[in-house]
């Protein structure tokens, strides 16, 4: 099985055996309570220098309130993965939280640009698909998998991804090298105090970044009692031992939507998105994150109930998205 | 009900002709939101209600309820309604390693002689000094894995180039057998690129050939728009105007806000002949 | 990435590209009904020499009432996926049906052993994990996928299995070949007419055997309404287009269980226990198989509505078991 | 309430015994149905109501429902009510590549010096002269990859073996590194191997070594039901009874048809001694 090509990108060390490691000596095997605040589950699980993975995006179910107390704590050296993303990859650079983005597909903008002109930011090169195949990979207690896309690319020598003889068809395959993020936030509809979460309809890969991520908060819009979960364990995505702090955050992908739950707020993607593109984030961060302490605070102060309501109504289509 | 449109702006010929070329019989995997997903919501509303088509969320078979909210085309009720599957991206990428993708549709920053997709950076990519956008996202996938692509671009000398400054999702790469040669499944590959302007094919050898072009401009017009030389089919067809029944869907039901459509020139017909407004 | 080891075991051709030719010309893309009964599905879609995988087994929400038609119908020279499951490769071998095994668990019994001595049975070797693994690396349109089980094994050499050094971690890691089965048949809870599936519950490789093979048929206990389908997207286990045929088969998995609808039934599971263990299916098949021409006549003259009511009353637990 | 058992079979003893192993913080992987399921469902209901164990078609923490219908210990209403996450084989195998089974408890047919465990053949494989079983099944996943590894077997010659015909699923194969060298994680193997009448564990060369004994045996006939001479702990432990108790909990509510321990022989407790019984 030889190696046909080799990308010369940095990547985040891949090492199963550690990560078997640390499954056994660190994640919670029994049922205990995590229930915390946004700021106790940040500080204690997110730490400066991680690896660190959101799943979903600011807009789309993701734990936006989580990002914003990431940023209210001034996480630093952070290395993002950064798939299927608009605006928090340049929230999180431009907030001086982060400094390497592996890329599937983000919103860069013009601040990141900067910071990678001026070498405060690394870029890594993958796409959406591999980047989800990565998590999954690490999410399977593997160390790579195979994949028949983003060989020829010129993202490729960027990653850390190979080309190597398939043993079996002799044709060349690439191989992703498996992600095990130190730390993971996933944002769901409902979850127990332990951590047994659902979510409903689509999603990106809030299965794999649970079970490949070292440290896994959860933020959930509903927090539901064990019984519920066991009541219909066909709906269950994410295991209690895979998490470690379970965040009650009503609203908490605001301005995105939870399906079923509450619609997007339009000019609140608007105005992120604004932010985004003229590459100055400074109004937006101080509004949505500094001038708050907490997410109840900013719902209370920067929402308002009449917004809350709003979009609550506006999601009209709930098939599906109940268990 | 096909009264050829007299008023239509360049953005709306394009997602009208890509929405023609979709067929019920086929899965398709939409790239995105824009032009891509409003030509398959069109043609899902004009004859070919069985459409099938999945998005990088894992969502297969929705019945999409339009319009959505802005960049909501993914993971949010109204463009998963009523699907046949919910599931992740890992799931999306299996279909299409499987070969169930018969075609993918793409927006696309850059796009060169051999088909190859930039949305990484134009210019200079060393450095960071060449401008950035956002990576290949789900382009790349569809790009390696679906039968046929079709890319939609604009008629842009600097959109359309002969070699892309960074290939993020693959064309051909370097020609026949490339492709091959990177681990990509045989016999896939672009197949038509749209612009506002022009349909191109691809000829034997994986090069672009102009196949068509709009009513309202010249093969000259077409060329001088393009940073690179085509192949030339044999005879080049004139393509047909949006109709009116076309045009009242997509804009009543699917880009109700202008989001897609809002670019680009404005199109209309003046004495018995298609040409710019204004 | 050197090869350090390799079975030799015969396995199935690994081609994921002739695969994917498979799936764009033949797999129907579009929505048709593929309503039929047992006897046309197997009659079409079963061909003798096939590899032929089921899943479950001939106890727990297996295809059972498939299994009977396919020997009913005299297949020959078949190659069973042979994992997770009791009797029915006895059964299959016994009835001059197949006479190649890839082996996870099966009940062995001494018709197999006979068959195996006298050169009418080849086994290759593996585990339950490793089988449904390949049929995954099979689903995932993959020429394999990597395990940390299996080797050091003396079924190692009798696989289709490699070791070769982790280009990543440098460590040797096994390598299981994808499967691709001409066939296979699932049973589930629900179907409607175009094969969009949901199975209820636990299962084994319900998903992986639709999308990893070529010919597929699904029976189905009840057959409900697309919109059924598609008011709960989230409940779907299979989509259509892996579907080739679709059998409304109530108690289709008797004398076994489908979870949530029916209980085994211990006499019929023992029954077909004591003939696999004396080797002698004869009286097991003519009672069971040959006797009748169908299903329907099946539950009708052998099982009884007694039978049938009884089973569904013993299956008190419904939680969890509907959409 | 924990009285001494004055009456009990052997099988009986083996199963109370792996079932006060079981540790409410750590997660199990139960190989089948047998001895291995109705330890941990003993463990449930005598002090361990939070332990957790999953099962090869992906059940992750029922609160089964017993007892169970012949062979319907997965993939059925009562085996898996209540569990926590409803999956599918793959998944199950996923968690413990992860490392998230802390114990795997198994029942073989035949175990040698290191461990490895056959349930293939006894006797010749080449030409299937041997006498062939089912094959691994989802033992070899749960040898590879548990932590630790419990095996249930008989005190029998013929199942105890310096070399087992056919290693099914791995101990530590050749002693110490040899797991390693062939791609299984490392810091796994068995760790316990329980019988009707001792307990064995390993010496840091990977060898199997004597612990304990029941209390109506001695070494040596432990050593006569032995083909080969194991290790010896410094001290030879006796393991305590079965409790009435717990084996109320196992009669009346796990093995109520007495499918599991209707084997072997019975031991009574006569004038102060545990001895075989009749």
């Amino acid at each position: 099985m030889r190696i046909l090509e080799e990308g010369k990108g940095e990547y985040l060390k891949v090492d199963p055996d550690s990560y078997r490691a640390y499954v056994r000596d660190h994640k919670p095997h029994e049922m205990v309570s995590k229930l915390m605040s946004e700021k106790e589950a940040v500080e204690k699980l997110v730490h400066d220098g991680d690896y660190f993975a959101y799943d979903c995006n600011y807009f789309q179910r993701g734990p936006a309130s989580l990002i914003r107390e990431i940023i209210r704590q001034r996480k630093k050296n952070l290395w993002l993965c950064g798939k299927f993303t608009y605006v928090a990859c340049a929230m999180l650079v431009e907030a001086g939280c982060a400094d390497r983005i592996d890329i599937g597909f983000i919103g860069f903008g013009p601040w990141i640009a900067r910071a990678v002109r001026e070498n405060r930011c690394k870029i890594y090169e993958y796409s959406n698909a591999i980047m989800t195949l990565r998590l999954k990979a690490g999410a399977m207690g593997l160390p790579f998998l195979p994949a028949r896309s983003f060989g020829g690319t010129d993202g490729f020598p960027h990653s850390g991804c190979k080309i190597v003889e398939d043993p079996y068809s002799k044709q060349p395959v690439l191989l992703a090298p498996a992600l095990n993020p130190d730390v993971a936030i996933i944002h769901v509809h409902q979850a127990d105090e332990y951590g047994n979460a659902r979510v409903f309809g689509t999603g990106i890969t809030h299965q794999e970044c649970a079970l490949a991520s070292k440290r896994v908060i959860v933020s959930a819009e509903e927090i539901v009692s064990t019984d519920e979960i066991r009541r219909d364990p066909g709906r269950t995505s994410i295991p209690h031992f895979a998490v470690d702090a379970v965040v009650h955050a009503p609203f908490g992908a605001y301005p995105g939507t939870v399906q079923g739950y509450y619609a997007s707020d339009p000019e609140g993607v608007v105005e992120a998105m604004g932010a985004m593109f003229r590459g100055d984030f400074k109004a937006y961060l101080e509004k949505h994150v500094y001038s708050v302490n907490s997410h109840e605070e900013y719902l209370a102060k920067v929402v308002g109930t009449k917004k809350m309501a709003e979009i609550r109504r506006r999601e009209t289509i709930k098939e599906g998205y109940g268990a | 009900m096909s009264t050829p449109a007299a008023n239509f702006s360049e953005r709306e010929f394009v997602i009208v002709q890509v929405s023609r070329l979709v067929e019920d019989k086929k899965i398709y995997w939409v790239g995105g939101g824009g032009e891509p997903l409003s030509s398959v919501l069109l043609a899902k509303r004009t004859n070919m209600p069985n459409l099938q088509y999945l998005t990088e969320d894992g969502v297969v078979g929705p019945e999409a309820v339009v319009p959505f909210d802005p960049l909501m085309t993914m993971i949010s009720s109204r463009a998963n309604y009523r699907a046949l599957q919910w599931s992740t991206m890992n799931y999306a990428a299996d279909l299409a390693h499987l070969g169930y993708v018969d075609y993918g549709i793409l927006a696309t920053l850059q796009v060169d002689r051999y088909g190859n997709v930039n949305s990484t950076v134009v210019g200079k990519y060393e450095g960071g000094e060449g401008r950035r956008f956002g990576g290949p996202g789900g382009a790349d996938s569809i790009a390696a894995l679906a039968w046929r692509t079709i890319l939609v671009t604009d008629q842009q000398k600097r959109k359309f180039v002969d070699r892309v400054d960074f290939i993020s999702s693959p064309g051909f790469l370097d020609g026949p057998g490339s492709r091959e040669k990177h681990g990509l499944p045989p016999g896939t590959g672009p197949w038509r690129v749209y612009t506002p302007w022009a349909m191109f094919g691809y000829d034997t050898d994986c090069q672009l050939m102009l196949q068509a072009i709009a009513p309202y401009v010249t093969v000259e017009q077409v060329l001088d728009e393009m940073s690179f030389k085509p192949k030339m089919a044999k005879k080049i067809e004139i393509l047909e105007p949006p109709t009116e029944e076309e045009l009242l869907i997509l804009r009543t039901q699917i880009d109700v806000g202008g989001q897609v459509t809002d670019r680009g020139r404005w199109v209309e017909l003046r004495d018995g002949k298609y040409c710019f407004a204004g």
